[in-house]
């Protein structure tokens, strides 16, 4: 699945998106999140703090407990500041 | 009703869109506009980011919503991105009904979702250096929005 | 603050009145415009009449109130007076704040003023027959407004 | 004094100003209403409801029972419907 990053997520990460193939067990977005930050120490500060980091599946904002499965892109980011 | 939606780089005319919503019609009684303006306030630009496609996306998701809870005759959202300066136009929210409750009321429901929910981030620069602005507000709906309700999509 | 208050008989330009608002600032955030229109529904033409001087005098007043209720770094009101055929503007109100909370209720207020206790009448024709509008919100306050309170001026 | 009139009561007054000079014991609003419709037909059907006329006394919104002494400008009018 493919991952994107924006903000000062994308800017911690290094990257703006990836493809990844988290492993079986990774079913959450929680799970997902848990799992990036084994991926390095990037990753580990850009996911310090999950509780402010919001996420959506296929363009729609999700839950941290959104289920994965059949997920196309999922998205990382900060709390929203447009307007 | 009619909706303009877009997301783009370059500046908007209000008076324009404005225009284009109500001219030939009669049965607009109300037009509200609301234009956001980029600050001052010892900064010395900002810059904004966006999520393309799910942008689009959640912007035409709310006119609907704002349609389905108001009487609406039309509405416009622009919303810029890449670089500002103080006093250039960011966002631009036009909402037309044959009464002004109904337009006031959906131009402060599109604002207030553009600012909390539409996937949009902020950076300052001040005195050469970039932060990205905090979210105070949707940091409170965020606490809101992450507890836990099993599998529960929005 | 910056204050425009004009009674008119020739239509007015949202933009150019924006522009005069917002023109070589960068302490505004937000402007609300909010633009009143001639309806059709069954009306040939709509005719305002006004109190010249109470108008004036009462706009600046609400005008001077708004800005003591919020934070504003501008408002403009033209209100015609005349003849008008549907899709023509009659009121405008502009309100400019560094936030849009602000802006949006000032601009409700002044509306709401406008509307039930700016001295200004409107008379419909309809079918080459003219008929005085009906204020019905106005009515309810008008019971109140004219209960017994032993001299009280307002 | 002066008064004026607008909308449907000075059309039915017929007449949009005229000075007048009420009696000694009119002395507020509603008194003066009251002398008013004592004029004449087309002045009692001006005030024939009494209650949904609005006054403003030298520019400003007034109740039935202000007083008018002092007054320069005494307006009578309907309901507003500006905006």
């Amino acid at each position: 699945m493919r991952v994107v990053y924006f903000a000062w997520v994308r800017e911690r990460v290094g990257k703006s998106d990836e493809m990844v193939e988290p492993p079986a067990g990774v079913s959450t977005v929680s799970d997902l999140i848990d799992w990036l930050r084994t991926r390095g120490e990037e990753y580990a500060y850009a996911f310090e703090r999950p509780q402010v980091i919001r996420a959506a599946i296929d363009h729609a904002h999700v839950r941290a407990d959104a289920v994965i499965a059949g997920a196309r892109e999922i998205a990382f980011f900060p709390p929203m500041t447009g307007g | 009703m009619t909706a303009t939606i877009r997301l783009q780089r370059e500046d908007f005319d209000a008076a324009v869109e404005q225009a284009a919503l109500t001219r030939g019609r009669t049965d607009i009684g109300a037009v509200v506009a609301f234009t956001g303006i980029c600050r001052g306030e010892g900064i010395d630009a900002l810059t904004l980011e966006y999520y393309a496609g799910m942008a689009e996306t959640e912007i035409v998701r709310h006119v609907a919503e704002a349609e389905r809870r108001w009487p609406l005759k039309g509405v416009t959202v622009i919303h810029r991105f890449g670089r500002f300066v103080p006093g250039d136009n960011i966002v631009l929210v036009i909402t037309a009904a044959a009464h002004r409750g109904d337009a006031f009321a959906a131009a402060e429901f599109l604002m207030d979702y553009l600012k909390t929910r539409a996937p949009f981030w902020k950076q300052e620069e001040r005195a050469g250096r970039a932060s990205w602005v905090d979210a105070r507000d949707a940091d409170d709906a965020a606490a809101e929005r992450w507890s836990a309700r099993p599998h529960a999509a929005e």
